[in-house]
C-alpha cells in the first residue's frame, strides 16, 4: 500500500518536476510547481510528518508561489513566451551536467542503504508518541537546541521584507520635492544608469497587447 | 553610611541626569537648585559616613558589583572607606556645595546656564568616585572623566577660540601625564596580576626595588598631568578661561588635588621606591619656587592665583617627598579652603567689573565691594601663611617636614635645599598676594567707567565667601594645633604613616621655624605693601631694575614657547617627513603591488560574462566534478 | 525501513536535479526563481527522510528554516523583478549583464 | 481492525459531505436573496414554487442548460482548471470539520469524517489554497476586469491569511492541540469566545476577508470590475464558483462555532446528546451565515487602500496583542 502510494507520489512529482522546468509559460511552470508541492507534502503525510506537509502546503503552496504568481500577473510576464537563446552552449553544456549531477545524487542516496544504529537521534516514534506527535516533537527541538537558529530565521524574514520593501519602493516622490538639489544629484545617478543600460539592452519588444 | 557608600555619588550623578535631560528645556534656572541640592546631599552623607565609619580594617572596602572579569583581571565596582576618603570627600563635596551656590547667583546671566549646571554635578561625581575607588581602574576610568568635565567646562564659553584652545591644551597636556599613568598601571597588572589598592599595598614587598621606582614614577607622571607640576603645569594658567567657578573648582577643591590624593593613597608604592620620593620632592619644590617666581609679575588677577595654585600644588609635593604625608593632605585641605575662597572672590571682583580681569585697571575696590575685600583679605592672608590663620599650620609643616628629612640621619641633604626653595617660594607667595590685594582694593580706581559700576556682589555669593573666610581662618588652628599631632594628624594616621621616617624635633626646632617662616611671609608682605601701597621704590623701578629677569617671569620663562619648538614643531617636522615616507615609498609599494593585480586581473577578468548563469554553470561543474572525485574516491 | 528512506533519497535527488537544470538551461528569470525553489523542493524532502529515519528533529528544524529561507528569497528575488521591471523591463537572465563592468 | 462496517459508514460520511456541499449553497442563496429583501424593505424571490422557495432550483437548472464559453487568447487547460481549484479545497475543509460529538449507534462514531491531529492546519493550508482560483481564472480569461480581480484577490487572501493565523495560534495555545475535536472538548467548562474575545473579532474579520465577502469583495466588485476574477465564466463552471464561494462561507462558520463558540457544546437533553450536538453546532454556525448576509447589507464595500491598511495596520497588531494576553491569561488560570 505505502510501497505504491510512494512510488506514485514520486513519479508524479517527477513529471511535475520536469513540467516547472519545461514548460514554456512561467504560470503553468509556477502551476507545475504546485503540484510537486502538493506530492512532496503526500510523501512527508507517507512518512509521518503530516505537520510538515501542512506547513509545506501553507508556506509554499498558500504564500510563497502564490506570490510568484501574484508578480508574474503584476509585471504581465507571461507576455513574454518565446524565449531567445543567446548561448546556446549553455543549453548544452546543462543537459550532461544535470546528468552527471542526477547519477551522482543517485548514488550518494544509495549510499545510505544501511543507516547506522549509533546515528539515532532521541526522537524515536515512541518519544514523539509521548510528546503528543511531530509537531510537538518540533517544538521541543525548536525552542531547546535549535532556539539560535530559530531566533536568527526570524531575522532573516525581518531583513527579507525590508529590503523587498526599499527595493519595490517607487522613488518617493515627496521627499523629491522637499529637497529639490540633494536628491536631483541622488535621482540622477539613479535614474541613469538605468536610461543607459534600457539603450544598451534595446530589443525589439515582443509585447502583444491583447487588451 | 558605611553600608551604602553608594548613595555619596548617586545625588550628584542624579543631579546631572535631571538637568541633563531636562534643564535646557523644562528646568531653566531650577538646574541650579537641583545641582545645589545634589551635592547638598552629597556632603551630608559624607558626613554620615563619616560618623558611621567602620572601625575594623575588614569593613573599609564596600564592593557594590563586580564590573568585569577577564582572565585574572577582575574588576569591582567599589568603595574604600577610611579615614583619608572621608577628608577627601569632605574638602570636595563641602567646597563644591558652596561653589554650586555660589554660581547660581555668579551664572545667572548666562544663557547656558542648565548646560553649566549638567556638567558642574558630572564633574563632582566624578570626583567623588575618583577618591572612592577602591582600585586602579576604577581610579583610572574616573581620572579621565574629571578630565573630560574639565575639558568641558574650561571650554564652556565655546564661542570663544581661547577657551576653546584651552580646554585643547588642558586636555592634550594631561594626557601625557596619563599616558604615564596608564603605564604604571599597566606594570602594577604585571607585576601583582592585580589592580586592588589593598592587594596591591599588602604584595609591595614582593617586587623588587627597581619595579616598584618605576611604577612610583610613572604613577608620579600622571600627578604631574593632573596636578599640573612642571614640565606639565602649561593647562592651568589658561584654564582659566573657563566661568571663574569652575576655576574655583577644578583649581582649588577639586581636579588639581587628584594627583596629591593618588600619591597620598599609594604611600606603599611611593615608599618602596627608593629614589621616587626624592624626584617628588625635587619637582615639588622646584614648581612652588617657579610658579612663585612667575605669579609676582602677572597682570590677569586669575593669573595670579593660578599660579599660586601651581605653587601651593608643589608645596604639597615637597610634603609628600619629604615624608610629611598627613601634611599634604592638611595644606591639601585648608588650601582648598583658601584658595576656592580668593578664586570666589576674584569672580566676585569680576563679575562687579564686568569682567575685566586685569589688576592694573582695578584699584580702590575696598569701599565698593566691603564684604568682598574683607573676605578677599582674609583668603589672602591664609595663603601668604600669617599666623594664625589656616595656611600657617599647613605649610608650616610642610617646611618644618623638609627640613627635618634634610637634617635628621637617615635623611637626604638635598631636602635642605628643597627647604630653602620653599621658605623663597613663601616670601614670593605673601609678596604676590599682598601686591594683587594692593592693586586690586587700595589706591585711586584706574578706570573710573568700570569703577563707577561697581556694586557688591548678590548675596548668594557672598554667603559662600563668608563661610570660607570663617573655615580659612579656623581649619588651620581647629584642625592642626598642637603642630604634628593636631585632629587630622591622629585621625590620618591610621591610614597614612611612614615605615621610613620620623619627622620630628624638638619643639624649639619647630618653634624657632616656624618663627622664621612667619617672619619671611611678614617680610613678603611688607614689601608688596612698601612698594604697591607707599610707591617707595616704584613698582615700575622695580621692574626695570632687573629687566631681563622682569621679562622672563613676565613671559612665564618661555616655557609655551619651548614646548611650541621642542615639541609641536618637531613632531610637525618628524610627521612631515614620515609622510613623505608613506606617501612615496609605501604608497608606491602599495601602488605597484594594485596595478600588478590589476595587469593579472585585466586577463582574468574575461571570465566574467556579467551573466549569473554562466558563473552558476561553473558552480555547477565544481560540484559534479568534486562529487565524481569523491565517488571514484570510493 | 532503509528501502524507504533510499526512495526519499532518490526522488528528492530527481526533484534537486531538475531545479538544478532549470537554473542552469532557463533564460525568464522568474522560472530560474521556481527552479530554485524546485531544489528546495527536493532538499526539504531528503531532509525530512534522514529526520524521519533517524529518529531527530534536526531534519525537520531545517525544513522549517530553508522555508523561511525561500520565503526570504522569494520576497527579495520578486522585489529585485519588479525593480528591474520598473528600470529596464528585461526579465531574460541573459540579457542582464550589468554584473559585468 | 478495519471491517466492512467501517467503509459502510465512512462512505456514508462522505455522501454527507458532498450533499452538504451541493445542497447548503442552494438554501443559503435562497436565504440570502429572502433576508436581504427584507433588510431592504423588498419581499425578493417570489415567484417560482410556493412564495418563490424553488427559486435556487429553477437559476440551478438554467446554468446547467447554459452554453460553456471558453474566451479566446485565453489559456484553456488553466481556464478548466480554475473552478475545481475553487471547490476541491472548499470540500476537503469540510471533512475535517466536526459537526457533533461521539454516538452510540450500536458502535461508537464521531461525527465527523476524519479527525486528524493536524486539523486546523490542514483547514488553513486548504484556505490558502483558495487564493489558486481567483489567481488562476483571472489570468486564463484574458480579460483585464479578470485580472484585476485575481491581483485583488490574491494579495487579499496572503494579507488576511496571516492576521487568521494569529487568530487561531492563540485558540490553539489555550485547547493545546491542532486537532478540532479535541478543540471543541477543550471547551467544556468555557468557550474560547469569553478569554478570546478580541481574538474572535480578528478571525470574524479575517474570515470574512478570506472569503471574499462584503465588506471585503473586492476581488468581485460589481460596480468597479463587473464581477472580478469570474466575469468570463458561465453556466455549470460559473456555478461552481459560486458553490465554492458559499462552501466556504460554511466552512468559516463552522470554524468560528467551533474555534470560538463551543462547538457542539450547549445545553442538551440526556440520551440526546448526538441530535443536540448537531442542533447546537448548525444553530451558532447558521448564525454566523446570517451574520454575513447582515454585513452585506449594511455595509459599504471598503476602499483597496483601507482593505490593506484594515490587515495590516490594525488587525496584525491586535493579533499580536491578543497572543500575548492569551499566553498570559493561559499561565495565569492554569
Amino acid at each position: 500500500m505505502s510501497d505504491l502510494a510512494c512510488t506514485w507520489l514520486g513519479l508524479m512529482a517527477t513529471i511535475f518536476g520536469l513540467g516547472t522546468v519545461l514548460l514554456r509559460s512561467p504560470v503553468h511552470s509556477a502551476l507545475s510547481l504546485v503540484m510537486v508541492v502538493f506530492h512532496v507534502a503526500g510523501l512527508f503525510v507517507l512518512m509521518g510528518a503530516g505537520f510538515l506537509a501542512a506547513l509545506q502546503v501553507i508556506v509554499y503552496a498558500g504564500a510563497i508561489i502564490v506570490l510568484f504568481l501574484f508578480t508574474m500577473m503584476l509585471l504581465n510576464l507571461e507576455q513574454h513566451d518565446n524565449e531567445p537563446h543567446m548561448h546556446r552552449y549553455q543549453k548544452w553544456l546543462g543537459f550532461p551536467l544535470g546528468g552527471a549531477l542526477l547519477i551522482e545524487a543517485t548514488w550518494i542516496a544509495l549510499a545510505q542503504a544501511n543507516p547506522s544504529e549509533t546515528l539515532l537521534g532521541k526522537y524515536s516514534p515512541e518519544r514523539l508518541s509521548e510528546l503528543g506527535g511531530t509537531a510537538f516533537g518540533i517544538a521541543d527541538a525548536m525552542f531547546t537546541s535549535y532556539l539560535l537558529p530559530f531566533e536568527v530565521a526570524g531575522v532573516l524574514l525581518l531583513a527579507a521584507s525590508v529590503a523587498a520593501l526599499s527595493l519595490a519602493r517607487k522613488p518617493d516622490e515627496d521627499i523629491m520635492k522637499a529637497m529639490p538639489d540633494m536628491v536631483s544629484d541622488a535621482a540622477g545617478s539613479m535614474t541613469q544608469p538605468s536610461v543607459q543600460e534600457s539603450k544598451l539592452n534595446q530589443s525589439p519588444t515582443e509585447r502583444g497587447d491583447n487588451h | 553610611m558605611s553600608e551604602a557608600p553608594w548613595l555619596i555619588p548617586l545625588s550628584p550623578l542624579i543631579a546631572f541626569a535631571i538637568n541633563g535631560s531636562l534643564g535646557p528645556r523644562y528646568l531653566k534656572r531650577a538646574t541650579g537648585i537641583v545641582g545645589s541640592l545634589g551635592i547638598l546631599a552629597s556632603f551630608l552623607l559624607t558626613i554620615g559616613l563619616w560618623l558611621d565609619l567602620p572601625k575594623e580594617d575588614s569593613q573599609r572596602e564596600y564592593i557594590l558589583y563586580r564590573w568585569l572579569e577577564s582572565g585574572s583581571l577582575r574588576i569591582d565596582i567599589g568603595f574604600t572607606l577610611d579615614e583619608l576618603t572621608v577628608v577627601m570627600l569632605l574638602v570636595v563635596t563641602g567646597v563644591s556645595f558652596l561653589i554650586h551656590v555660589y554660581s547660581n547667583a555668579y551664572m545667572d546671566h548666562d544663557n547656558s546656564f542648565a548646560r553649566f549646571f549638567t556638567w558642574l554635578p558630572l564633574f563632582v561625581f566624578s570626583m567623588i568616585m575618583l577618591v572612592m575607588a577602591n582600585n586602579f581602574l576604577s581610579l583610572f576610568v574616573f581620572w579621565e572623566m574629571v578630565g573630560v568635565c574639565s575639558y568641558f567646562l574650561i571650554g564652556f564659553w565655546h564661542n570663544r577660540d581661547s577657551a576653546n584652545n584651552a580646554a585643547m591644551k588642558a586636555f592634550i597636556t594631561n594626557r601625557v601625564g596619563d599616558f604615564g599613568f596608564a603605564a604604571g598601571i599597566f606594570l602594577i597588572f604585571w607585576n601583582f596580576g592585580t589592580v586592588n589598592y589593598s592587594e596591591v599595598h599588602g604584595a609591595i614587598g614582593t617586587i623588587t626595588n627597581g619595579a616598584a621606582t618605576t611604577i612610583a614614577l610613572l604613577l608620579f607622571i600622571g600627578a604631574m598631568g593632573k596636578s599640573a607640576q612642571f614640565p606639565l603645569h602649561i593647562w592651568l594658567p589658561d584654564a582659566m578661561e573657563g566661568p571663574t567657578p569652575v576655576s574655583a573648582l577644578i583649581h582649588a577643591a577639586t581636579m588639581v588635588t587628584a594627583g596629591i590624593f593618588m600619591v597620598g593613597r599609594n604611600i606603599p608604592i611611593f615608599e618602596a621606591g627608593g629614589v621616587s620620593l626624592i624626584v617628588i620632592g625635587g619637582i615639588g619644590a622646584f614648581t612652588a619656587l617657579f610658579a612663585a617666581t612667575i605669579a609676582v609679575t602677572q597682570t590677569d588677577i586669575k593669573r595670579v592665583l593660578a599660579y599660586s595654585t601651581v605653587s601651593q600644588l608643589g608645596l604639597m609635593f615637597l610634603a609628600l617627598g619629604s615624608g610629611a604625608y598627613v601634611a599634604a593632605l592638611f595644606h591639601l585641605a585648608t588650601h582648598a579652603f583658601f584658595k576656592a575662597l580668593l578664586f570666589l572672590g576674584s569672580g566676585s571682583v569680576i563679575h562687579s567689573m564686568q569682567n575685566e580681569q586685569n589688576m592694573h585697571e582695578y584699584g580702590g575696590l575696598k569701599s565698593k565691594l566691603p564684604w568682598t575685600y574683607a573676605t578677599y583679605v582674609i583668603g589672602g592672608l591664609a595663603l601668604s601663611a600669617i599666623f594664625p590663620l589656616a595656611g600657617f599650620w599647613s605649610k608650616d609643616e610642610i617646611l618644618a617636614g623638609a627640613f627635618f628629612r634634610g637634617a635628621s640621619s637617615n635623611g637626604d641633604v638635598l631636602f635642605l635645599l628643597f627647604w630653602i626653595m620653599g621658605l623663597t617660594a613663601s616670601l614670593l607667595t605673601a609678596f604676590y598676594t599682598f601686591r594683587m590685594i594692593h592693586l586690586t582694593f587700595h589706591g585711586m580706581p584706574r578706570n573710573r567707567a568700570l569703577y563707577d559700576h561697581a556694586h557688591e556682589s548678590p548675596w548668594l555669593m557672598i554667603l559662600p565667601l563668608v563661610l570660607l573666610a570663617v573655615l580659612s581662618i579656623a581649619a588651620g588652628i581647629g584642625l592642626g594645633f598642637p603642630p604634628e599631632h593636631g585632629i587630622i594628624h591622629d585621625y590620618l594616621h591610621h591610614v597614612i604613616h611612614s615605615k621610613h621616617f620620623e619627622l620630628t624635633g624638638d619643639s624649639t626646632i619647630i618653634v624657632s621655624l616656624a618663627i622664621i617662616s612667619t617672619a619671611i611671609a611678614l617680610i613678603g608682605v611688607m614689601a608688596a605693601s612698601s612698594i604697591y601701597q607707599r610707591g617707595r621704590p616704584r613698582p615700575e623701578a622695580m621692574g626695570k631694575l632687573f629687566p631681563a629677569l622682569y621679562t622672563l617671569s613676565y613671559k612665564k620663562y618661555y616655557v609655551d614657547e619651548l614646548v611650541e619648538i621642542l615639541v609641536i614643531k618637531s613632531s610637525k617636522a618628524a610627521g612631515f617627513v614620515l609622510w613623505a615616507i608613506d606617501a612615496k615609498l609605501v604608497d608606491g609599494m602599495v601602488n605597484l603591488l594594485g596595478w600588478l593585480i590589476k595587469a593579472f586581473s585585466s586577463i582574468g577578468r574575461r571570465v566574467q560574462t556579467g551573466q549569473v548563469q554562466n558563473y552558476v554553470l561553473i558552480m555547477a561543474t565544481g560540484l559534479v566534478v568534486s562529487l565524481g572525485i569523491i565517488m571514484v574516491m570510493q | 525501513m532503509a528501502d524507504y528512506l533510499n526512495s526519499y533519497l532518490f526522488i528528492g535527488a530527481i526533484l534537486f536535479t531538475l531545479g538544478a537544470f532549470g537554473v542552469l538551461v532557463r533564460r525568464n528569470i522568474i522560472v530560474v526563481l521556481l527552479s530554485v525553489e524546485l531544489m528546495l523542493q527536493g532538499v526539504n524532502l531528503s531532509l525530512g527522510a534522514f529526520s524521519t529515519f533517524y529518529h531527530d528533529m534536526g531534519g525537520y528544524m531545517l525544513v522549517l528554516l530553508s522555508l523561511a529561507i525561500a520565503a526570504a528569497e522569494a520576497v527579495v528575488g520578486l522585489a529585485i523583478l519588479v525593480a528591474l521591471s520598473r528600470h529596464v523591463d528585461e526579465f531574460y537572465v541573459d540579457r542582464l549583464k550589468s554584473l559585468r563592468w | 481492525m478495519v471491517d466492512g462496517w467501517d467503509i459502510v459508514i465512512l462512505a456514508i460520511k462522505g455522501l454527507v459531505v458532498l450533499a452538504l456541499l451541493a445542497l447548503a449553497p442552494m438554501i443559503f442563496v435562497l436565504a440570502e436573496r429572502k433576508i436581504l429583501g427584507r433588510i431592504q424593505a423588498r419581499v425578493g424571490p417570489n415567484r417560482v414554487g410556493p412564495r418563490g422557495y424553488l427559486q435556487t432550483f429553477a437559476d440551478a437548472m438554467k446554468l446547467g442548460a447554459k452554453e460553456d464559453l471558453i474566451p479566446p487568447g485565453g489559456d484553456k487547460l488553466i481556464f478548466w482548471l480554475a473552478p475545481l481549484f475553487m471547490a476541491v479545497p472548499a470540500a476537503t475543509s469540510l471533512s475535517v470539520l466536526p459537526i457533533g460529538p461521539e454516538v452510540e449507534i450500536g458502535r461508537t462514531i464521531g461525527l465527523w469524517v476524519t479527525d486528524l491531529n493536524v486539523g486546523v492546519l490542514l483547514i488553513l493550508a486548504m484556505g490558502s489554497l483558495a487564493a489558486y482560483g481567483p489567481v488562476m481564472s483571472g489570468w486564463s480569461s484574458n480579460s483585464k476586469y479578470a485580472h484585476f480581480g485575481a491581483l485583488r484577490s490574491s494579495a487579499q487572501v496572503i494579507s488576511y491569511e496571516i492576521s487568521l493565523g494569529l487568530a487561531v495560534l492563540a485558540v490553539l495555545m489555550y485547547a493545546g492541540s491542532f486537532s478540532l475535536v479535541d478543540i471543541v472538548n477543550s471547551q467544556k467548562q468555557m468557550w474560547h469566545i469569553v478569554p478570546q474575545i478580541l481574538g474572535f473579532f480578528i478571525f470574524a474579520a479575517s474570515a470574512v476577508a478570506e472569503t471574499n465577502r462584503p465588506p471585503f469583495d473586492l476581488p468581485e466588485a460589481e460596480t468597479e470590475i463587473v464581477a472580478g476574477y469570474h466575469v468570463e465564466y458561465s453556466g455549470m463552471r460559473w456555478a461552481m464558483f459560486f458553490l465554492a464561494e458559499y462552501a466556504n462561507m460554511f466552512v468559516a462558520s463552522m470554524l468560528v462555532t467551533i474555534l470560538y463558540l463551543g462547538g457542539w457544546n450547549g445545553w442538551t437533553i440526556p440520551g440526546l446528546e448526538g441530535i443536540m450536538g448537531v442542533m447546537w453546532t448548525l444553530l451558532k454556525a447558521f448564525f454566523f451565515i446570517f451574520v454575513y448576509f447582515w454585513l452585506r447589507a449594511v455595509l459599504p464595500r471598503l476602499r483597496y487602500d483601507q482593505l490593506m491598511g484594515f490587515c495590516w495596520k490594525i488587525l496584525l497588531p491586535a493579533g499580536v496583542l491578543n497572543l500575548f494576553l492569551v499566553a498570559i491569561l493561559r499561565t495565569i488560570w492554569s
